[in-house]
């Protein structure tokens, strides 16, 4: 068996956006001739699963592991077990704790896609950002990092001291009416959006962790015939997200590639096993940006951003 | 005179034990009909055989000269027969009304019924106390009390008068009065002769011989299994018939 | 010790009996109050529901005790109080359905999916959608009543069956409002508004509402209704008195999974879309609302109108807490202790009042 | 009709009586094969299991039928399998216990948070972990057994109040495993590896295969274990006939907490880090566990090692659906069906060999 | 003489119900002492109350002149009363011994019993085979079977060996042959016979009058949740017994 396997390990196989990295994994695997297994933990935080995962991927004698971490230092000690196999590791989307702890991390910094928002959503607003009544739609209640880093990068780019930098919730600045948490889906969405309504109806400005949240938070908002004098704004850039940002729904989003990881990534690990060459990271990083742009109809100056139509062409799911 | 209900051959095994032993069963018309064994001897077993409860592994059974497949309790009561079974099979939760009609609902007449099929609470409710009452059973203050909340005796009770309510061909009895007082028994004992004499024959199991040589036309001995043999009681004592079911004397014969 | 032959005569004859008659030491309104609680099993939760409306309102004033704060929670508890009405008549038959939230997602794609993926009419999909999670149901009963599989364990198998089958057939697609709107308003029904003063009301809450009344009518005025019951209390006394037990559990499952398709139609009108991520804490939320809303998880007692109130109750409980301020790790901290609270209140009542 | 006041002289004399004995048809093999699965009831989950690692190895040959692989499984299984132990415990006493998982994160986030926060000394720092676990039991069985709420709502309950106690304490800070390596090795004490030829065990496997051997005597062969049955047998004929029902079902549920508290801090040996998120499926994990090994959900019937098996048997089919490269959703689908089919299979072998 | 087991004003209710109202009780070294009334008079309350298995809302009892307070059959069961409830209170899926010996297990000599508690199978085995058949109520064949595969009058038979083997002061036995047949329930009687020979003294609850007279050396009578009297089977004819508990005649005075 002289096939080269490789392994990609994601956090759901539920969420698109592992759904689209996958594909993207499996494109890409096709094309070099390398036997890609995939696997997903339960839920997004489930790392206990992606643990089981890197040994099935140990067990099977694999030469590289892409891995989306559901707990950044959780995961740490079996990434290490894999590389003392000689296993290539790369981290995708969310960087490990510490940082080196992969061979290399292909991801989007998911604080940077936290404060292009941010920065959007204060800018957008002028000065009006002084007396902004702010939604924060998090993820879960036990605060997985990524939604914690989006949470607070947000804040930071709109300008709001984020206490500690770790966690949301601990904030005191009485622009925020509170935080609610989604599950990341459109259902939580909508719920934590009334719940946040019924405490303040005057709320203007909505951070939601992803789009389906925001689409949820939009038909709570669009029940109260408020959907158009209220700003939301999301993360990820799926299609659905990127027309949702066409249709007015969410004002702007910050945008990943997880296909573009996924296959960099396989790319990396095909040629590590055939010369054991390690990819580098970006210059003056410490890891490989793929990259977040802020995808919006309604730019301001100072922040890059693409339109929705340039997003339609990048977009996933 | 041909029997109204007849089986042959029954057969029953439970894992290893063998409950039914190729046994034979007549009933005549208009008769009570005692079965008498000791305990484990498998009397139970016939008698959820006859009414569809248990599916015999074996053995054929016959209702008015018709072969019958019962599959369920069901099944036998729509042929009109009622079982009171040891266990009284009664839904505890649930009050008197809704235990004596449980299968055989009386629905509303119009369209409620028809087409919503709503329940005759009414109608029912009257007929209920009214069975309790005309077999002068007992008393029962509150037709829509919850069976739980009844003695053992109530209990048994209105477990009789169900059957006796609604048996139009045959009424079956386990051991009705296992758990009653003198008084509580002996008012089943009326009963059962009030049946009788509206022409239904009766099987009753008990081990209570006064009681089985009071009511009895015939007796019918289990014995492991099958049945031993048939006897009248006017023409054997109480001390034969135990002699017989505890094997302590063999019978002549295949009598009666 | 002679004369023993006849000592039964003394009963022969029937006398006038006086029946025991214990004074009843407890007079007037409480003791009335005392009956009505214990005739009328959704009446605990109903009281707590009151109490928790009037602490809250008290607490939170007019932005908790108004129209529009009151309607909202009967939005919000409309998926979770529709599957919990699926819930209840399974735990009165005392099973379980675990597979419920599975089962509500499942159908809710096959809606959309069918509508979108392969262009059949709306009606017809939802149909189908319905079709879809009356199926699921009679899988669930076919196991529980003909291979006699208990309900626990035949749900957790379907639930993570149904589950599976739902991202891979939707192959994690999302439908989005905006499309649905424009080519399926139909699906959208369930989330259509309507306004009385400053309360809004749904077509789902409307449903759920309605849904209920109709269980509970069903379940006091037909036989089915009792047979549920009959089933759930002692399967085999019901069988022995003539219940066909494995007819009504099978109605009982597949009724189950159609309510839960339904309450899959309500989701696409609460969410907009159609996501195969919805609905996940579906089933521990439903088991909530029922025992919440005092239904025996033994079978056999209990009213549904108690899931309401019980789902109910833990929206009110959400929604005043939120609006306290409790941030939501705390409001899950507190609905903990609102679960055991609620049960051990409904026993105390019931230990008072026997 | 005559002499009837001395028929029951008839059997006042003792005869020698013949039994009824009847022929026993199955012969030879399989009958003592039926006998055999009839007293030990852990067999069926054992043939199973053996079956399911003879299949995978005819399928995947060495990747899978190696003793790397094999022990793989150990390792992957110990945390549910210490989990299914507590289970299988309250289990047998005919409760459930929805909490233990929550119980697992919380006493591994204090072992952790006591050591590094506080500084506590490491070895304090896990005694204290694992007594957090016994008092959360204690909880839960003080809930049940005195004031007599039923195990699942009580378990539904401080199920959501320990975990949002653990998010809160733990201020979901996750502690590295660079970290406890450096100043708190103790606490990995539980994922230390020793090999044996290719196969690698942990000290958290041989402690999980050893508590399964311990609890599965003390059942079988102490007066609280035969309690434990008891109790779930018949609680009330328990009571008459002599048991201190409320004492040991006191006793089962502290001892699952603690043997959740076990079962955290083997966690932190197999994860390196204390992270609040972890355990977060040991419910419905160890309660499947559970009723693949036999285990009835009704008390009082069933081996605890059926659960180590049954554990077992979800890790073979885990890890064997993988290397066979099937994708995640289709590992679940296949537990779903396996679940089903694993109690199908145990209830049609007990008819047989009734 | 002085009572063994003697009980003053005993209340309990449940409910509406009184159980027990204000009832007195009284037992004598080496006697057996029926108690008979019709279903639902509160007999099985009453001995319920007097060995713990129900706390008692009101009444005192005392065990051979000194004031007992019971509040778990385990109480009772330390002081030397055993009681055979009419539910017979076994584990259905434990064996014969298990079932014999719950809540007072034989633990190995040496350290396995001490330090590791493991129980002394065998030497329980034993006993429980010898007590079974000592008393030469059955045969069985196999002292590990589960209690559910035994027939009832078996399981009766475990119950009533279970007392009489451990009862030092009090053996309750509450009507243990309801279920049984005719030889069955002998086997029972000739037990009692035996218990009381050894001095040990019996309280029956049955609704057998002809069993009742002949092994009771006082009968209590129970009415409405109370003493009605007590009376001397030789003194009075079942017929008389009968007329007082059901309230057909009222006893002269309070008797015996
Ligand atoms: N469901 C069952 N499973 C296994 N064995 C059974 C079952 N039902 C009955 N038996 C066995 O079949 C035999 C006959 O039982 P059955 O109940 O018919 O006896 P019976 O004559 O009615 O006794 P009793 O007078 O005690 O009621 C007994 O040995 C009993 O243990
Ligand atoms: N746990 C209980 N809850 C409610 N009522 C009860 C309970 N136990 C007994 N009762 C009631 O108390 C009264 C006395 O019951 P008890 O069992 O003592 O009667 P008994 O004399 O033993 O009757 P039987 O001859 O039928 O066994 C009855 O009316 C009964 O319904
Ligand atoms: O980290 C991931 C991705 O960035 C994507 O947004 C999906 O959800 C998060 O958990
Ligand atoms: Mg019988
Ligand atoms: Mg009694």
């Amino acid at each position: 068996q002289d096939e080269t396997t490789a392994c990609l390990i994601t956090k759901t196989d539920t969420n698109p956006f592992f759904v689209k990295m996958r594909e993207g994994a499996t494109a890409k695997a096709e094309e070099l001739g390398i036997n890609l297994m995939t696997f997903a933990g339960q839920i997004d935080g489930d790392h206990e699963t992606q643990v089981q995962a890197i040994e099935t991927c140990i067990a099977s004698g694999a030469s590289g592991i892409l891995i989306t971490a559901s707990d950044t230092s959780s995961i740490v000690s079996s990434v290490e077990q894999a590389r003392e196999a000689g296993i290539l590791v790369i981290a995708l989307d969310t960087p490990l704790d510490p940082i080196d702890a992969a061979d290399a991390t292909f991801a989007t910094d998911n604080f940077r896609a936290g404060e292009l928002i941010g920065q959007w959503a204060r800018e957008t607003l002028g000065d009006e950002a002084e007396n902004a009544r702010i939604a924060m739609l998090d993820l879960g209640v036990s605060q997985p990092t990524v939604g914690v880093l989006r949470d607070q990068g947000f804040l930071t780019g709109f300008g709001i001291d984020v206490g500690d930098p770790n966690r949301w919730g601990d904030e005191d600045d009485p622009r925020i009416v509170g935080h609610d948490v989604t599950a990341g889906n459109e259902e939580g969405g909508r719920q934590a959006m009334e719940n946040l309504l019924a405490q303040d109806p005057m709320i203007n400005v909505v951070y939601t962790i992803n789009e389906p949240a925001a689409a949820g938070a939009y038909e709570a908002l669009k029940a109260i015939g408020r959907e158009n004098d209220v700003m939301i704004v999301s993360i990820d850039g799926g299609c659905p997200g990127v027309q949702n940002v066409g249709d007015g729904v969410i004002g702007a989003t910050a945008q990943q590639y997880p296909l573009q990881m996924a296959s960099l990534g396989i790319e990396a690990i095909a040629q590590y096993a055939e010369d054991g060459t390690l990819p580098q990271p970006t210059e003056g990083k410490e890891f490989f940006d793929t990259g977040v742009q802020l995808v919006t109809d309604q730019p301001v100056e100072g922040i890059e951003s693409i339109t929705v139509e340039e997003g339609m062409e990048l977009c996933w799911g | 005179m041909e029997p109204i209900l007849n089986a042959k051959n029954l057969v029953k095994r439970y894992g290893k034990v063998i409950a039914l032993d190729h046994c034979d069963f007549e009933l005549y018309p208009g008769e009570v009909l005692a079965v008498i064994g000791d305990n484990g001897a498998g009397k139970s077993t016939l008698i959820k055989a006859l009414s569809g409860a248990v599916v015999p592994d074996g053995g054929e059974v016959w209702l008015e000269g018709a072969r019958v497949h019962f599959h369920s309790p069901t099944d036998a009561r729509e042929a009109g027969i009622e079982t009171v079974y040891q266990t009284l099979a009664m839904s505890p939760a649930l009050s008197i009304t809704d235990n004596m009609f449980m299968g055989r609902e009386l629905r509303k007449p119009g369209i409620m019924g028809k087409w919503f099929r709503q329940l005759d609470h009414k109608a029912m409710e009257d007929f209920a106390r009214k069975k309790l009452s005309d077999l002068g059973l007992m008393t029962i203050q509150n037709i829509n009390q919850a069976v739980e909340t009844l003695s053992g005796g109530q209990r048994q009770g209105v477990a009789v008068a169900r059957a006796a309510a609604f048996g139009s061909k045959v009424i079956i009895l386990d051991e009705p009065t296992a758990a009653l007082g003198v008084k509580e028994s002996r008012r089943v004992l009326d009963l059962i002769q009030d049946v009788r004499s509206r022409g239904i024959p009766i099987i009753l199991i008990s081990h209570n011989m006064p009681h089985v040589f009071e009511v009895a036309d015939r007796i019918h001995v289990h014995r492991l299994g099958r049945r031993l043999c048939v006897i009248d009681p006017k023409d054997y004592t109480m001390s034969d018939a135990v002699a017989f079911m505890t094997g302590a004397k063999e019978p002549e014969a295949v009598a009666a | 010790m002679s004369q023993s032959d006849s000592y039964e005569d003394i009963v022969k004859a029937r006398r006038e009996e006086k029946f025991a008659e214990f004074e009843d030491e407890r007079k007037g309104l409480l003791h009335k109050f005392h009956h009505a609680l214990h005739v009328t099993p959704a009446l605990v939760p109903l009281i707590v529901l009151v109490a928790s409306i009037v602490i809250f309102g008290v607490l939170l004033g007019s932005r908790f005790f108004s129209p529009f704060a009151l309607t909202l929670i009967l939005q919000q508890v409309q998926i979770v109080g529709i599957v919990a009405a699926a819930q209840s008549l399974v735990i009165l038959t005392a099973g379980i359905d675990l597979s419920v939230g599975a089962i509500t997602v499942l159908s809710s794609v096959v809606m959309g999916q069918f509508a979108f993926r392969y262009g059949i009419p709306v009606p017809v999909a939802v149909a189908c959608g319905l079709a879809c999670g009356a199926l699921c149901g009679a899988l669930n009963g076919f196991l529980v009543s003909r291979m006699k599989l208990p309900p626990f364990i035949v749900t957790l198998g379907t639930w993570q069956i149904i589950l599976a089958t739902n991202y891979l057939y939707s192959a994690n697609e999302t439908i989005r409002a905006q499309e649905i709107e424009e080519s399926a308003p139909l699906l959208h029904l369930m989330g259509a508004k309507f306004q009385i003063g400053g309360a809004v009301f749904t077509v789902g809450v409307v449903f759920m509402i309605v849904l209920m009344l109709v269980l509970s009518w069903v379940l006091r005025y037909t036989a089915w209704g009792r047979h549920v019951y009959a089933v759930g209390d002692d399967p085999e006394a019901a069988q022995l008195s003539g219940v066909n037990v494995k007819g009504t559990l099978l109605s009982v499952y597949m009724l189950s999974g159609l309510i839960c398709a339904f309450a899959g139609w309500a989701l696409i009108g609460r969410i907009g879309s159609v996501s195969p991520t919805s609905a996940y804490e579906a089933n521990i939320e439903s088991i909530t609302a029922v025992v919440i809303g005092g239904i025996s998880l033994f079978g056999g007692r209990g009213s549904i109108l108690g899931s309401l109130f019980g789902a109910l109750i833990v929206g009110v409980f959400t929604l005043g807490l939120r609006l306290l301020g409790a941030d939501a790790q705390w409001t899950y901290f507190f609905i903990g202790v609102l679960i055991i609270a609620a049960v051990a209140v409904d026993q105390w009542i019931r230990k008072v009042s026997a």
